[in-house]
């Protein structure tokens, strides 16, 4: 089942690895930064997997133009849909998350969370 | 058999008057505490007596639960052991009227002693295994004190390896008891036994490890190889008349206990020729052999006694595990005598100490000069008990020999008297030194510092009156002879 | 409706005393007693009218409901609770003279009746696990009351042993709300065959699980570690609280569920009821020698406890009508025997301040009315014939011949075993008070007195208790057949 | 279309917009704007209860009277409204209970802010119990963890700060995981609203179409919702987050936010993937795993713990183990009883973190357990609220903890090999509770040698108080009248089918 299939949809197949990066990335950095970098990579992945979703070929945007043509001639806009609102809360998401990770610089000098962490025992707060 | 009530009281009147003298306060002359004790030992006294040439009574009291009464009975056996004790009691009573003058507390010893005496006829007396398991436990409770009586960290130590032996063969009793309870349609003791044969079927080898169990555990009281231990301990440390008693009467708690379990609980042919017969009788000759050897070797008077006692009451148990009539009869000559004979021993030791304060025997050379009554009885006690004839022992020990011989029992019928023999001959051994060295002190003895210390009268008498019995029933045995040989007549 | 009311009385008495203003010390001692003779009344009264019938209190979660009833076990131990309880309250008042905040003792001292009360008279498993759970807690405080170093340490390790049993207790109970027709006490066991289908074994570990859990308070080993630790509360509680009322609860709670709710036909012969005696005739031997070791008298009683309530198991896993007409009567006579000896240790120590065995040198001549009914009390565990103990050691040791159990009669010999060693640890008590050795001077002891008709009182009661049972102990014997072949 | 109907619709709405309003407002009267809000959205939830439980099922909303496939559904049935009005309460108890340390510990002109997150949290847990679609669901878990990471650093300190960062790291890789496999899910069937999902999933279960990657995507999103909800190896981040913020938040945290998680663990098992393909699926093995390792290792984490609120935060990765694990066992009954604990767990866990405030305050702020020697005479009140939560959490009966303990063995029994491990398990699991709820509780009854350290003995206000009776009340409620709550769930999952 390999094979052809994976090679036709290489979109789908890349946005799972860079997913996959993102992920390990949020996951197993311990600069802040580098972790925020991480998932944003992982949400803009999912957004490519929507969008190789949503994206029929030989179609064109769900926008009338010249006349109303039938349903085959556009692609489906929910993925569309989607893909903006996930941008929205990703987006708010990493705002927060650069804010925080701001007042830590901020207290500690560092953007090492283990450092920090370190730096937490110490303060034995 | 009739009821009578007649029967509870020589047991419980001296428990009772002993529990008055122990709670009472101390009277303010000592002479009045002796009194007193006497009277009532002699009133007993005269109670048993009563009941034992009286005829056969049984009494029940109440159950304690289900079907286990509290149940007194006055048969053959009982009297003889009843009589014995009595005679014992009372003597070594009136001897330590004046022996207990030197120890503290007299009033506590009287007061157990006559507790015990009570106890003893209850025992004796007891119709059923139950009411005999709890006499015999509280034989073993209240005569603890008279053994730790003088208090010394020796004396106590003693005490409580006495308790702690006798308790293991009273429970190793209760043991089989529960077994007995179980496969027999009752636990009144009945002649030639109460096993009900439809339980029983099957059984047998269930059974007979029972049998040994119980055995095993009276002979702890015996003083049986290997639970002797407790013994050559517990019988020097008490004072001289409660070593007598215990030595010449509560040991034959635990053969009067013997009698019963064979005789009356599985009969005697449910055990002939068993793997159990055979252990206990090599069981009881080693004891026979060990014990008088012991003895030879032992250095303390009243330790090598003990020892004595030992290897005496070994020649019972033998007799005993002959399960042979005329062995059997041998057995109960043997009680008897034994317990005069003993008794008499430890009193003459008992004066020896009251008046010198010698204990160890090789102290003993010339003492023949200074109290030679007491040597005397002494003598003629040993005599008897070496088995020299006429004098008493002989009879006992040629009806065991004889016995031994006509039975079955391979190689026991020619090895028995054998051991019998060397043990007589070491007897001689351990007992006539004192005789000898007492009266023929040699040459250096200077008869210059020589003074009488024969004790008083009251001492005296007993040890003549004993002395007396152990010598006399040697020479007219017949009576005594005739009863007994009945009694193991109706058990076989 | 009256088992509810004598449940109800000591426990809401009791919390009243907390509120209750009372001017002297001795109205609420007065107060106290008359709630608990009420509720021992009330109980008689009860018993007297024989079994009840079902009552509900409050329904739980599916269809299981906290109900009570009275049958023959539950009037076995009721009776027991309620007879002993106001003789040890009078003994606790002369008692706690001597420690600190009391009210709070007699509130939980109190209240820890009715919960007892609610073991007896619990209907189904579910309500004996609640009262159960609540005997533990209410029982904690008791414990704690000195507040010492160790006696945190013994509440704590109390609670631990209690509540982690209760956990596994509780599977038991689970497994028999699923697989039992009813979670009822019924004589014979709930089980059903069809209802068991292939699930044999898995029951049987259920069964083995369930008796660990509940024997956790009844002290078998390995689990009896808490009970000499708990022995640091004070006197009334060790010895009416872990000599009768908490551990013959663990007990009872074995029988309820051996008898009542497994099923004797289930168990006998499995490889359950060796598993289960094998362990209980350990605990018999075990807890013997190590009261033989132990020379702080409390403790000493103790460990003589945890080898007498296996007697009380060793009857049950029997598991034939006679095992359990013998755990009862040594329930019922353990109790006596042993609270007795407690209150004399208690009353020692609160004369004298000795708490070690080696110390009590010729007391016996000073304090001879305790020790004298210690000496009873004594030979009675001895099981000496003539004295109450003799009577539940004939009847455990008669079953086990009865019931033809290989294993039983290994276990006769357990018993007697721990009857020569308790012989040795308890009359060498008994010799040392009364025959000091010759050289001790008893000037030393001069001062020691009796302790006054308080504690005296209820001494005598027992002694006498004892003495009758032993005696004559035929019809309370034929009351347990009665309710040990289901009769009641 | 009834009036009453709305109601969903409406609190969400109105919880939200009182979060934006209350951004404007000064603090007193943002406090009572939320206050009010509370309650009227659990008054609201109540009489659809009520309404939903005459009419005996289900309904949907439609947004906007769009039809499915296209609109945005809500979806409301007797489950929902219930655990709307549950989240309800606790929440306000919640609130009012740690409200005086919010003054102590917030800087008086954030309290608005605070009160922000607090509106947002309760719009955003609404949605998720109400919303029957999944993307919805998604952007509202998120605003979730957004306001909970708020409620987390509004005290501001290192560790706070740090705890928030960690909580959004973890729950940001959750969300992740959950978003991806939605989409992959909607690769898979073409729809996002879970009526539909469901019946086009059944369609490619019976064809057996697809299985590999629908099984792939039923683990992913377990496994998303399970580090959001703290499942024992991924519960780093929690008791840190749960035991520096302020109280109220803590205990929101610990009895909110992750039971509305798991709720829509539920929602998704009954309602996106139909709970036959989940029962028969290996996911809920692994789950059950987890489960039970989660009860041992939370709890013995919480035996090595000295300080009070980290041990009670510990126990609540215990206790969601005990939650997952009903789950695993994969019956009807198990997800009762699940159901049953998180109600009881959230009663119980939050009357312990605001218990547990006031025996610290009157310990001179120190949360050492060792420091807490007789704090139950200092503070009463809290003593007692403290104990009564231990004993639930061991489970001693006429508490809520013993009735799920008793639902999870009765589920647990009859499988055939998860029965032995879980029975055995919660008995262990229950010891190790014992032993530290225990502890604490003699520790907090024991009267302090030390006479130097004066004797702070504090009135507390009423608030407090009440706050403490109520939960107490709540909690013997749901040990002593469970059986109509157990109905009732049961009338909800058969709603759910």
């Amino acid at each position: 089942m390999v094979g052809p299939n994976l090679f036709i949809n290489y979109g789908e197949a890349v946005a799972v690895i860079l997913f996959g990066i993102g992920f390990s990335n949020l996951l197993l950095q311990k600069n802040l930064i580098k972790k925020i970098i991480g998932l944003n990579i992982m949400d803009t992945a999912i957004y490519l997997f929507l969008a190789e979703k949503g994206y029929i070929a030989g179609r064109v945007a769900p926008i009338v133009v010249d006349g109303v043509q039938e349903v085959e001639a556009y692609i489906n806009p929910v993925p569309s849909g989607l893909v903006l609102t996930g941008i929205v809360v990703s987006v708010s998401v990493t705002a927060i998350m650069l804010s925080l990770t701001i007042r830590l610089y901020r207290r500690y000098h560092t953007l090492d969370l283990d450092e920090i962490s370190m730096r937490l025992k110490k303060e034995g707060l | 058999m009739n009821e009578s009530v007649t029967i509870l009281f020589p047991i419980f009147f001296p428990i009772l008057m002993g529990v008055l003298l122990l709670v009472g306060k101390e009277p303010k002359k000592k002479a009045l505490l002796s009194r007193y004790t006497g009277g009532v030992l002699l009133l007993t006294a005269l109670m048993v007596l009563g009941l034992v040439w009286g005829k056969e009574v049984s009494f029940t009291m109440f159950f304690l639960t289900g079907r286990l009464p509290v149940y007194f009975r006055v048969d053959s056996i009982g009297k003889v052991f009843a009589f014995v004790v009595t005679v014992v009691w009372v003597l070594a009573g009136f001897f330590s009227f004046e022996y207990m003058k030197a120890e503290n507390a007299p009033r506590r010893f009287f007061g157990f002693y006559l507790i015990v005496y009570g106890i003893l006829i209850g025992l004796d007396f007891s119709g059923n295994m139950i009411t005999f398991y709890m006499f015999y436990e509280m034989m073993t409770l209240l005569s603890m004190p008279l053994v730790l009586h003088e208090r010394t960290k020796a004396a106590i130590m003693a005490g409580l390896k006495y308790m702690f032996y006798s308790f293991c063969g009273a429970y190793m009793v209760l043991f089989g008891l529960y077994f007995v309870y179980r496969y027999a349609n009752t636990l009144t003791f009945t002649a030639k036994g109460v096993l009900d044969a439809t339980l029983t079927a099957g059984n047998e080898k269930l059974l007979l490890v029972v049998a040994f169990f119980m055995l095993l555990g009276f002979s702890v009281k015996a003083g049986m190889f290997p639970f002797h231990g407790w013994l050559p301990v517990a019988h020097p440390e008490a004072p001289a008349p409660a070593s007598a008693v215990l030595s010449g009467v509560i040991v034959k708690g635990g053969v009067l206990g013997i009698i019963r379990v064979i005789f009356y609980l599985f009969g005697a042919d449910f055990l002939r020729g068993t793997w159990v017969q055979t252990t206990m009788l090599i069981l009881s000759l080693v004891t026979v052999f060990m014990g008088s050897m012991l003895a030879y070797l032992e250095k303390g008077m009243k330790k090598r006694l003990a020892y004595s006692t030992v290897s005496q009451v070994s020649y019972i148990l033998f007799g005993l595990f002959l399960l042979d009539p005329v062995s059997l009869t041998g057995s109960l000559l043997h009680v008897v005598f034994h317990a005069f004979i003993k008794c008499g021993l430890f009193l003459c030791a008992g004066a020896i100490i009251f008046r010198t304060g010698k204990r160890r025997v090789d102290e003993l050379t010339g003492i023949g000069k200074e109290m030679p009554v007491t040597i005397w009885c002494f003598t003629l006690c040993s005599l008897a008990l070496i088995g020299i004839p006429p004098a008493s022992g002989f009879i006992s020990k040629w009806y065991l020999c004889e016995g031994a011989l006509h039975t079955k029992t391979a190689v026991f019928s020619w090895l028995g008297p054998v051991i019998l023999l060397i043990s007589a001959l070491l007897t001689a051994g351990y007992l006539l030194p004192v005789t000898i060295k007492g009266f023929f002190p040699g040459e250096d003895y200077d008869y210059a510092a020589l003074v009488k210390k024969e004790p008083v009268k009251l001492m005296l008498v007993p040890m003549v009156i004993l002395a007396a019995l152990a010598f006399v029933l040697g020479i007219v045995p017949e009576g005594l002879i005739r009863q007994l040989s009945a009694i193991a007549g109706q058990l076989m | 409706m009256m088992l509810l009311a004598a449940i109800l009385i000591p426990i809401v008495g009791g919390a009243l005393v907390m509120v209750l203003p009372f001017k002297k010390r001795a109205h609420m001692a007065v107060y106290l007693e008359i709630v608990v003779v009420i509720t021992s009344l009330l109980v008689g009264l009860i018993i007297s009218e024989g079994t009840t019938g079902r009552f509900p209190i409050v329904k739980f979660v599916n269809n299981l409901s906290l109900s009570l009833e009275l049958d023959g076990c539950g009037m076995v131990f009721a009776g027991l609770v309620s007879a002993l309880w106001p003789l040890a309250m009078l003994y606790s008042f002369e008692y706690m003279k001597k420690e600190k905040h009391e009210k709070v003792f007699f509130m939980f001292y109190t209240m820890t009746y009715g919960i007892t009360l609610g073991i007896a008279f619990a209907e189904d498993m579910l309500t004996m696990y609640f009262f159960y759970e609540l005997l533990t807690l209410v029982t904690v405080p008791l414990v704690l009351h000195t507040l010492s170093r160790e006696a945190i340490l013994a509440s704590r390790k109390y609670l631990y042993y209690s509540l982690g049993g209760a956990a596994f207790a509780f599977i038991g109970l689970v497994f028999l709300m699923i697989y039992g027709t009813t979670v009822d006490f019924t004589y014979g066991g709930v089980l059903t065959p069809e209802t068991l289908g292939d699930k044999t074994n898995t029951l049987l570990l259920i069964y083995v699980i369930a008796f660990m859990g509940f024997g956790v308070k009844a002290a078998i080993c390995p689990f009896n570690s808490w009970l000499p630790q708990a022995g640091v509360a004070p006197t009334p509680v060790t010895a009416l609280l872990h000599a009768v009322a908490v551990v013959k609860a663990g007990a009872f709670a074995i029988i309820r569920l051996t008898y009542y709710s497994f099923g004797t036909d289930f168990l006998i012969g499995t490889w359950a009821q060796y598993v289960v005696m094998g362990v209980v005739m350990f605990t018999i031997v075990y807890g013997c020698s190590r009261a033989l070791k132990e020379t702080h008298i409390k403790r000493r009683l103790a460990y003589s406890t945890i080898s007498n309530l296996s007697y009380i198991l060793f009857g049950v896993t029997i598991m034939t009508p006679l095992g359990l007409a013998g755990a009862l009567t040594h329930l019922v006579f353990h109790a006596v025997m042993k609270i007795c000896s407690f209150f004399c240790a208690g009353a020692i120590m609160y004369q004298t301040e000795k708490h070690y065995v080696h110390e009590l040198d010729g007391l016996g001549r000073k304090m001879p009315a305790v020790f004298g009914v210690f000496t009873v009390s004594s030979l009675a565990l001895m099981g000496v014939p003539g004295l109450c103990g003799f009577i539940s050691k004939w009847n455990l040791a008669n079953a086990a011949v009865m019931s033809g159990n290989v294993m039983a009669c290994f276990g006769i010999g357990a018993l007697l075993i721990s009857a020569l060693l308790t012989a040795i640890y308890m009359l060498s008590i008994v010799i040392r008070a009364f025959f000091p050795p010759e050289d001790f001077d008893m000037e030393s002891v001069k001062e020691y007195r009796d302790p006054n008709w308080m504690m005296l009182f209820p001494l005598f009661l027992f002694v006498a208790a004892m003495i009758i049972f032993g005696l004559h102990s035929a019809p309370i014997v034929q009351f347990f057949t009665d309710i040990s072949n289901g009769v009641l | 279309m009834n009036f009453v109907q709305n109601f969903p619709f409406f609190s969400i709405i109105l919880s939200m917009f009182s979060g934006i309003v209350s951004s404007v407002l000064p603090a007193r009267a943002a406090k009572w704007l939320n206050t009010i809000l509370i309650s009227v959205v659990g008054a609201m939830s109540a009489v659809l209860l009520v309404y939903l439980m005459g009419t005996g099922e289900s309904y949907v909303y439609w947004m906007g009277h769009f039809p499915a496939p296209w609109g945005n559904e809500i979806r409301a049935g007797v489950l929902e409204a219930g655990m709307a009005l549950f989240f309800c309460v606790i929440m306000l108890l919640s609130m009012t209970g740690g409200r005086k340390k919010l003054l102590g510990e917030v800087e008086y002109s954030k309290h608005n802010l605070y009160y922000i997150l607090v509106n947002l949290l309760l719009s955003s847990l609404l949605a998720l119990v109400y919303t029957n679609d999944l993307f919805t669901a998604y952007v509202f878990v998120e605003i979730n963890t957004i306001s909970a990471c708020g409620l987390i650093m509004i005290r501001q300190n290192g560790r706070t700060i740090e705890a928030a960062v960690r909580y959004m790291i973890m729950s940001l890789l959750g969300s992740g995981l959950f978003l991806i496999s939605l989409c992959m899910l909607y690769d898979l069937t073409g729809h996002l609203l879970m009526s539909n999902i469901k019946e086009s999933v059944a369609v490619l279960v019976s064809h057996h179409q697809y299985s590999v990657p629908l099984m792939t995507t039923i683990g992913l999103m377990c496994a998303g919702l399970a580090i959001k909800s703290a499942l024992f190896p991924f519960h780093s981040w929690l008791p840190d987050a749960y035991g520096y913020s302020t109280v109220s938040s803590a205990a929101m945290l610990s009895s909110l936010v992750s039971k509305g998680y798991i709720f829509l663990l539920i929602k998704i098992f009954y309602r996106v993937i139909g709970f036959e393909i989940i029962a028969e699926s290996k996911v809920i093995n692994v789950l059950f795993v987890f489960g039970l390792l989660g009860m041992i290792f939370g709890s013995l984490s919480a035996i090595r713990e000295n300080d009070i609120r980290r041990m009670i935060s510990f126990s609540s990765v215990a206790q969601i183990g005990y939650i997952y694990m009903g789950f695993g066992l994969g019956t009807e009954s198990g997800m009762t009883a699940s159901i049953f604990h998180i109600l009881s767990h959230a009663a119980t866990k939050s009357l312990l973190f605001i218990a547990a405030i006031g025996l610290t305050d009157v310990s001179k702020g120190s949360r050492q357990i060792v420091d807490l020697t007789g704090a139950g005479y200092r503070n009463k009140i809290a003593g007692f609220a403290f104990t009564v939560g231990s004993l639930s959490m061991v489970g001693v009966p006429m508490f809520s903890g013993f009735v799920s303990k008793l639902l999870f063995a009765e589920a647990s029994i009859g499988h055939t090999y998860k029965m032995l491990p879980a029975v055995i398990v919660l008995a262990i699991s229950t010891i190790l509770n014992a032993i530290y709820f225990m502890k604490t509780v003699i520790r907090i009854y024991v009267p302090e040698r030390r006479k130097d350290c004066e004797v702070i003995t504090i009135k507390n206000e009423k608030e407090y108080a009440v706050t403490l009776v109520c939960f107490i009340v709540l909690n013997v409620m749901l040990g002593m009248l469970s059986q109509p709550i157990v109905q009732w769930i049961h009338t909800g999952l058969s709603m759910f089918g």
